[in-house]
């Protein structure tokens, strides 16, 4: 077994209509053991930026870390906002620095891009665990249940989804994929970003 | 699959056969090795299966023997049934059916040429593995692999049984010159409709070639270098 | 001799009697009729074989095999199985019931436990009651009757989705409302496209062409898709089960 | 009939005082009841030909044939029990099949009528079996040229230039003597084969018959065919005429 | 005591059995390697690819003359083309003892089941193919493959046929096929060149296809040559050609010089 | 042994080591044989012990086998079939026996394949065994071939099959005679198996009890055959079949099994493309029976069918 499916986990991003999702699973394993049922892999960068780190737990944290330094550090000497596009290239390069050993996460961002005429547009992408960036118009899956996300939201994702449509469809997508995953699930939380606020939703899942 | 079994006496050789008009000329070194050393230096390995067919063997020497043993039993079978010589195709199909049957089993390459009726010359290469391959003249063996090169330059149709023993002689010693499973003596036969003829060239007089010694010779000025001598007492 | 092993190179290792041959097949039983599909390309590695090599089979008016894994395995399992059905025939003068073909499959299947046929099967149809029926078998015969199923190389793309759209799973139905135990033909055909096409664009070994086998119970009717494009009736007569195939292209890409 | 009775007539493992085999006796009077079959070894092949009798008008024509192929090369009829000849037929073509597997050549007539012969003597050798009630011609171009042989149900076998077997051989064979058979070509011993069959028959006792005729030649590249029909109908309308000047 | 007679006078089996409980001749046999039966071999003596294609009048097949010896061009003056009956040609790659065997078995085929019932049942390319199938497939559930990858192209009543079986018994049939190297390399040219076009192509805008993919293939390919045949099978009949040798053209590297920046 | 009967067109499950010699060609009336009864030995046994008739490895003098003669026999015991062959069709025509009002009719015809079926004549425990033989030759050639195996060669192989029965000790000739129908490419076939090891094409022919009465109708009407459609061919069938009964019997769709190859008929409803072999019994067949126009009163003198006419082939 690979050391990314050692804690187990997946995440989803998806673009809406004016909104973007981002949600994950709620499981830490230890292999096939089940550690704890309350291990968010989503956190927010900015306001309007979140990103998943679904992959190995340690390395969950320590990136979370390191990418809140960097996003201060960037606020500090820039005293601008970190767009989505700015802080995927700062991802890209820093998992890059690592080439050679890794860490063992496949980030997913999900976040909100101002465009030159103020308004907001939906913004996702992901990259592998050596900082190969994927922008994607529909969604962006990572973690155990990645073939399974690839399938469901294959079949369910529509473009131009509001952002109520739009929590329905990835919490359908991630929910039934983490079903069939022995890896990832015990509950979700979902994200939804629209240009005024974020909405957070914790959901009930199977616990088997 | 060919592998060896630990102390098993292999063939490590240069075997040959040319056709020419009136017959065939088949060749081989006599060297036989179990690993680097050489269990015997005078090794025939041009078997006699019939009265006008020879086989030349390569690989391992016991495989080799048994499938020739069993050929000339079959040959001689065939002279009792079917009241008359068999050919060198129907010798050639018995080896191949042997071989290719027990690949698993066996490591050995053939050459198996003659003389028949139908016919007349011809020479059949049958090599690991099975199949089997008509040619004009056919060569195997580890130190065969060297001399390819040399086959295709000199080998030219309508030769005579002279002209084809020099070119089997040849092939051989230089065979034998650089494949260190090789060597030894050469032992030739000639197969017409009249007659087999045995020939035979001693390890001290084949045919030389370009040996090198002239480099280290007359390119140093140096004093011959006698390697490891002895002061005397 | 020249040392093979070094000729050879890499060659030189055991013969492995098996290969994958990609591709994906799924079945659906609702009330009155089942729906077993598979895609048309076959591959190995990298490379498409050929665009169209079925994976679906009509067994009998009311019984049809998708197999999927080792083709070599596939097409000769079925032609056995045939085979035991065209005795069956000799012996009985009608056709095995679907729950006993069932049987058959594991039968053979287990058969060969210690060299197996490494296939998957999905065997759809219609049961001697007139309900439509599933199972789904493992290359060495452990099967279950199931309401749907898919397997082969995207099964965990498509398995997903149809325990989502079929079973409703994480769905709570309207208040006072509950879920369809069935859904009707024109639904479910729309669900195996929609898991074919997703599939292809998300797996390699799949794509190139979908062909869907409907299977009716006795006396009912195509329930509104009569008219689609592609569809050709197979059954061997009008008044018992019937059989028809529906053929669609899928990207080639 | 001096062995009817005698009791050592019942069994093929049974010799009688004066050292007779009745079964293997009896056996050829099996195949002296049958219609008559001939074969021509000429110049440059073999020409085949039946006498087959029609047992009724129902029988679809040409389509129950006598004359069998064993080999490319080969070609096999017999005279007596139908369903003996089958089985000789399909022991012939193992035989050549046999003989592929060892040499992967064809094999040569002597060979297929020396191992036929074998299997046939072995038939008269138990009680266990029956003796074959029936003589076979094989007949066919090798690489020694065109080979003949007959086996009778002994197992005896004799390489032939023109063989006949069955009811009407004698009459055959005093036809056969009278031709040149190693001037004759193929296509020229059609024609005598074709007539000959028609001579042999006897209209008066006989059922209607059939014409079948089969050869091997340069004109057939090597292969044992069917004479075309055109050269068999033309030949059939010769022979009648022959026959009617004949008479 | 060795109360077995059947192991008198044989030697004895020490470490597998210290107190001889078993005959010898059912003792489990020490082999060297852990997967223990045999069988399992390589290939030896072997082709390299075969083409395929389907154009207007029938079935297209080529293979190039050479038997290769690992890297040793060992036999040049091999067919790998052979016509079975009167409808079908086959084309095998891989090793080459097994295809002579292949040959032997399809010669028998026709002679039990052609040329000695004379019936008119002869048997078509769809027929050959399936028999192929099944014997290669026997042969690898016997762990004991026959190492071929073989296309079987025919014509008959109007159809043409074209079809694959390898050593393990995978069929599959195509409007292009190459097996070996081809896969790769040729078969992405054929299927342009063919896909679609397979009713309108003449033979010889099929010959110049196949004679670029040797070509290619030549280049590319080290266990190919330049010497090879070409096959249809159509309303005709089969044919299969001579020996032909391909043209090749290198004047374009006369220029070049070095690996990179060097010019001289 | 040498006096037990045996069950002809039962499921005989009495193992039968060698045949009685019938009666009839003794007597040189044709005996309609109960099921029940119970054969008795040769008249000819107490004057003149016939040595060679025992056993199926001895010639008598003559050069016959009488054990594959009297094998013959056994066929004829059985009831009538005909079957008979157009350029698009072949049928086969059968009558069924019961052995009582309480008991159900024989079963006469049986599906090989799609593309061959059969009808039986003799010992239905040995059609039983050759047919299943057949079957499984025909799914062979579907395995090796992925082809319908050529009728003639289906038929060749159990002839060949019945004569090593005719050559080893121990065993006895198979007591059934079939009638194959069949289609291939080359077109619709007829074909007669016999025990003796024969088998011949026909345009039309009959095996079983009284089949000469049938054959000499089918002799006088063949050539029309060829050209026949389905119903006509059926039709004739049916008044060949007809031929076969005793007096006071009728033609009837219980007592009545007709099957077919070749192109759905008019009054037939569910036909595969191929045309496979296909089994009519029952209502289905009445509406043939009404096709058949009624006997002509029976000739003044009908000649009696001459001993001789034993359709034995062994040689010619």
């Amino acid at each position: 077994m690979s050391i990314m499916d050692h804690n187990g986990g997946s995440v989803i991003a998806m673009a809406g209509k004016d909104c973007v999702a981002i949600a994950s699973d709620l499981r830490l394993g230890a292999g096939a053991q089940t550690i704890a049922m309350n291990f968010e892999k989503v956190f927010p960068v900015t306001d309007r930026l979140y990103m998943g780190l679904p992959g190995l737990a340690t390395d969950v944290i320590t990136l979370r870390e390191k990418f809140r330094y960097l996003t201060n550090m960037f606020h500090i000497k820039e005293s601008r906002p970190l767009q989505p596009s700015t802080f995927a290239h700062l991802l890209s390069s820093t998992l890059y620095e690592r080439r050679f050993g890794p860490y063992f996460c496949e980030p997913v961002l999900a976040g909100l891009e101002l465009t030159p005429s103020g308004t907001y547009q939906p913004y996702i992408a992901g990259t592998d665990l050596i900082g190969c960036l994927n922008f994607a118009k529909d969604f962006i899956v990572a973690g155990t249940a990645s073939d399974k996300l690839f399938g469901v939201a294959e079949g369910l994702w529509e473009p131009d989804l509001g952002p109520e449509d739009l929590f329905e469809t990835i919490s359908q997508t991630l929910l039934n994929s983490v079903d069939r995953d022995a890896y990832s699930g015990w509950g979700a939380i979902v994200h939804v970003i629209t240009a005024d606020k974020v909405v957070t939703r914790t959901l009930k899942g199977r616990m088997d | 699959m060919q592998q060896l079994k630990s102390g098993e006496v292999n063939l490590g050789t240069s075997i040959m056969a040319v056709q020419f008009d009136g017959g065939v000329v088949v060749g081989a070194d006599s060297r036989t090795t179990t690993g680097s050393y050489i269990a015997n230096r005078v090794t025939d390995k041009l078997t006699y299966v019939h009265d006008r067919i020879y086989c030349c063997r390569s690989g391992s020497a016991a495989d080799t023997q048994a499938v020739a043993d069993a050929i000339h039993r079959s040959l001689q079978q065939y002279t009792q049934v079917y009241e008359g010589t068999p050919t060198v195709h129907t010798a050639a199909t018995y080896f191949e059916n042997v071989c290719y049957n027990n690949k698993d089993n066996l490591s050995a390459g053939i050459i198996v040429a003659g003389w028949d009726k139908e016919v007349g010359p011809s020479v059949y290469n049958i090599p690991l593995g099975g199949g089997l391959f008509r040619q004009p003249w056919a060569i195997g063996g580890s130190g065969s692999t060297y001399v390819y090169g040399y086959c295709d330059a000199t080998y030219r149709e309508g030769w005579g049984r002279d002209e084809t023993v020099e070119f089997v002689k040849n092939t051989l010693s230089l065979a034998m010159a650089r494949d260190g499973s090789s060597g030894g003596v050469i032992r030739m036969v000639v197969i017409q409709e009249d007659g087999v003829e045995r020939l035979f060239v001693p390890g001290n007089e084949l045919p030389k070639f370009w040996e090198g010694l002239e480099v280290l010779g007359k390119a140093s000025a140096q004093p011959p270098v006698v390697p490891m001598a002895v002061e005397p007492l | 001799m020249p040392d093979m092993s070094v000729l050879a190179g890499p060659q030189q290792h055991q013969f492995n009697p098996y290969a994958e041959n990609g591709g994906t097949i799924l079945a659906i039983a609702g009330a009155d009729f089942t729906v077993v599909a598979g895609d048309t390309r076959q591959s190995e590695g990298y490379s498409i074989q050929t665009r169209y090599a079925p994976k679906v089979f009509r067994l009998t008016d009311r019984a049809v095999l998708a197999v999927n894994g080792f083709a070599a395995d596939g097409n000769m399992f079925v032609k056995k199985v045939k085979q035991r059905l065209e005795w069956y025939r000799h012996a009985h003068a009608k056709d095995m019931p679907l729950r006993a073909i069932a049987r058959l499959i594991q039968t053979m299947l287990y058969a060969q436990r210690f060299f197996p046929y490494y296939v998957y099967n999905i065997l759809g149809g219609i049961e001697e009651d007139g309900s439509g029926a599933v199972y789904s078998f493992d290359p060495v015969g452990s099967y279950e009757r199931e309401a749907c199923r898919a397997a082969g190389a995207a099964q965990s793309l498509v398995q997903p989705f149809l325990d989502n759209q079929i079973y409703f799973k994480n769905q709570t139905a309207a208040p006072g409302q509950s879920h369809p135990t069935h859904l009707p033909l024109s639904d479910v055909l729309s669900i195996v496209i929609d898991s074919f096409t997703s599939a292809t664009e998300r797996h390699i070994e799949v794509g190139d062409g979908l062909e869907i086998y409907i299977v009716l119970a006795k006396g009912r009717s195509l329930q509104g898709v009569e008219g689609l494009r592609g569809l050709r009736e197979m059954s061997s007569r009008e008044d018992g089960e019937r059989v028809f195939v529906l053929q669609r292209e899928l990207k080639k890409d | 009939m001096t062995s009817i009775g005698t009791g050592y007539d019942l069994s093929a493992s049974t010799y009688s005082p004066d050292g007779r085999i009745f079964q293997v006796e009896y056996a050829n009077k099996a195949v002296e009841n049958s219609g008559t079959a001939i074969g021509l070894r000429v110049k440059d092949g073999i020409v085949l030909a039946v006498e087959k009798l029609v047992h009724s008008k129902l029988l679809v024509p040409g389509a129950n044939r006598r004359i069998s192929t064993v080999d490319r090369h080969v070609g096999l009829t017999t005279a007596g029990l139908l369903a003996d000849g089958r089985h000789i037929t399909g022991q012939a073509r193992k035989e050549a099949q046999v003989f592929r597997q060892w040499h992967r050549t064809p094999a040569t007539l002597k060979i297929i009528a020396d191992r036929l012969g074998a299997y046939i003597q072995m038939y008269t050798l138990y009680s266990s079996v029956r003796p074959f009630g029936v003589s076979t011609i094989v007949g066919g171009v090798d690489k020694t040229g065109p080979g003949l042989y007959v086996v009778e149900p002994s197992g005896v076998y004799y390489g032939y230039h023109g063989a006949a077997i069955g009811k009407g051989r004698q009459l055959a064979k005093n036809e056969l003597e009278k031709l040149n058979l190693t001037e004759l070509s193929t296509r020229e011993a059609v024609f005598e084969a074709a007539r000959i069959i028609y001579l042999v028959h006897d209209d008066a006792k006989e059922k209607e018959f059939e014409l079948e005729m089969s050869w091997i030649g340069d004109e057939t590249n090597g292969l044992h065919v069917p004479v075309p029909k055109d050269l068999h109908d033309e030949a059939e309308q010769r022979a009648k005429d022959a026959l009617e000047n004949f008479e | 005591m060795d109360h077995f007679p059947t192991n008198w006078g044989r030697p004895n089996y020490n470490t597998f059995d210290a107190h001889a409980t078993y005959p010898l001749h059912v003792h489990p046999q020490p082999s060297s390697s852990a997967d223990g039966v045999q069988h399992t071999q390589q290939p030896i003596v072997t082709g390299t690819s075969v083409l395929a294609l389907k154009y207007k009048d029938g079935i297209m097949l080529a293979a190039d003359n050479l038997a290769s010896y690992g890297s040793l061009a060992r036999f040049k003056g091999v067919q790998r083309l052979q016509a079975v009956g009167d409808y079908t040609i086959i084309g095998a790659s891989g090793d080459m003892a097994d295809f002579q065997y292949l040959q032997y078995i399809l010669d028998n085929l026709i002679i039990s089941e052609e040329i000695n019932p004379q019936d008119g049942h002869k048997l078509g390319p769809s027929e050959v193919h399936e028999y192929l199938s099944q014997l290669l497939y026997a042969r690898r559930s016997r762990m004991n493959p026959l190492w071929n990858s073989v296309l079987v192209g025919g014509f008959r009543d109007g159809q043409r046929f074209l079809a694959y079986v390898d050593l393990l018994g995978t069929t599959y049939k195509a409007s292009t096929l190459a097996t070996g190297y081809g896969a790769y390399i040729a078969q992405p040219l054929l299927r342009k060149a063919v896909e679609g076009k397979e009713d309108t192509l003449t033979e010889d805008e099929a010959r110049k296809i196949m004679e670029d993919c040797l070509r290619v293939l030549f280049y590319r390919d080290a266990r190919s040559i330049n010497q090879y045949q070409i096959a249809t099978i159509s309303a005709a009949g089969a044919s299969i050609s001579g020996s032909l040798k391909l043209e090749t053209s290198w004047g374009f590297a006369e220029g070049i010089r070095g690996y990179g920046g060097q010019t001289q | 042994m040498r006096y037990q009967s045996h069950d002809v067109d039962e499921f005989a499950h009495v193992r039968i080591a060698s045949y009685w010699p019938r009666r009839v060609s003794a007597v040189g009336t044709r005996v309609q044989p109960s099921v029940l009864s119970t054969p008795s030995p040769p008249p000819l046994f107490s004057m003149f012990r016939n040595t060679y008739d025992s056993d199926n490895t001895v010639f008598s003098p003559q050069g016959r086998l009488h054990q594959v003669e009297y094998a013959l026999e056994a066929v004829k015991q059985g009831s009538a079939a005909v079957g008979l062959r157009s350029k698009t069709h072949a049928v086969l025509l059968a009558l069924k026996r019961s052995t009582g009002e309480l008991a159900s009719y024989q079963q006469k015809m049986i599906r090989i394949d799609d593309h061959v079926g059969i009808a039986i004549a003799g010992l239905t425990s040995d059609a039983r065994v050759l047919s299943n033989f057949m079957r499984q030759q025909a799914m062979s050639s579907r395995m090796t071939f992925n082809r319908p195996v050529p009728v003639n060669r289906l038929v060749s192989t159990i002839a060949d099959k019945a004569q090593v029965n005719t050559q080893e000790y121990g065993r006895r000739p198979y007591g059934v005679g079939f009638l194959v129908i069949g289609q291939d490419h080359t077109g619709p076939h007829l074909y007669e198996f016999s025990p003796s090891g024969t088998s011949f094409e026909y345009y039309a022919i009959s095996i079983g009890a009284r089949s000469q009465s049938a054959k000499t109708y089918l002799e006088k009407h063949y050539e029309s055959f060829a050209d026949s459609n389905l119903e006509d061919l059926i039709r004739h069938g049916l008044h060949a079949l007809r031929e076969t009964l005793q007096q006071d019997k009728e033609l009837t769709i219980n007592n009545t099994s007709i099957g077919i190859i070749g192109p759905k008929g008019p009054h037939e409803k569910v036909v595969s493309e191929e045309g496979s072999f296909r089994i009519l019994e029952g209502e289905p067949i009445d509406v043939y029976l009404k096709t058949m126009e009624a006997k002509a009163a029976p000739e003044a003198a009908a000649p009696p069918p001459a001993v001789g006419d034993e359709d034995v082939q062994m040689a010619e």
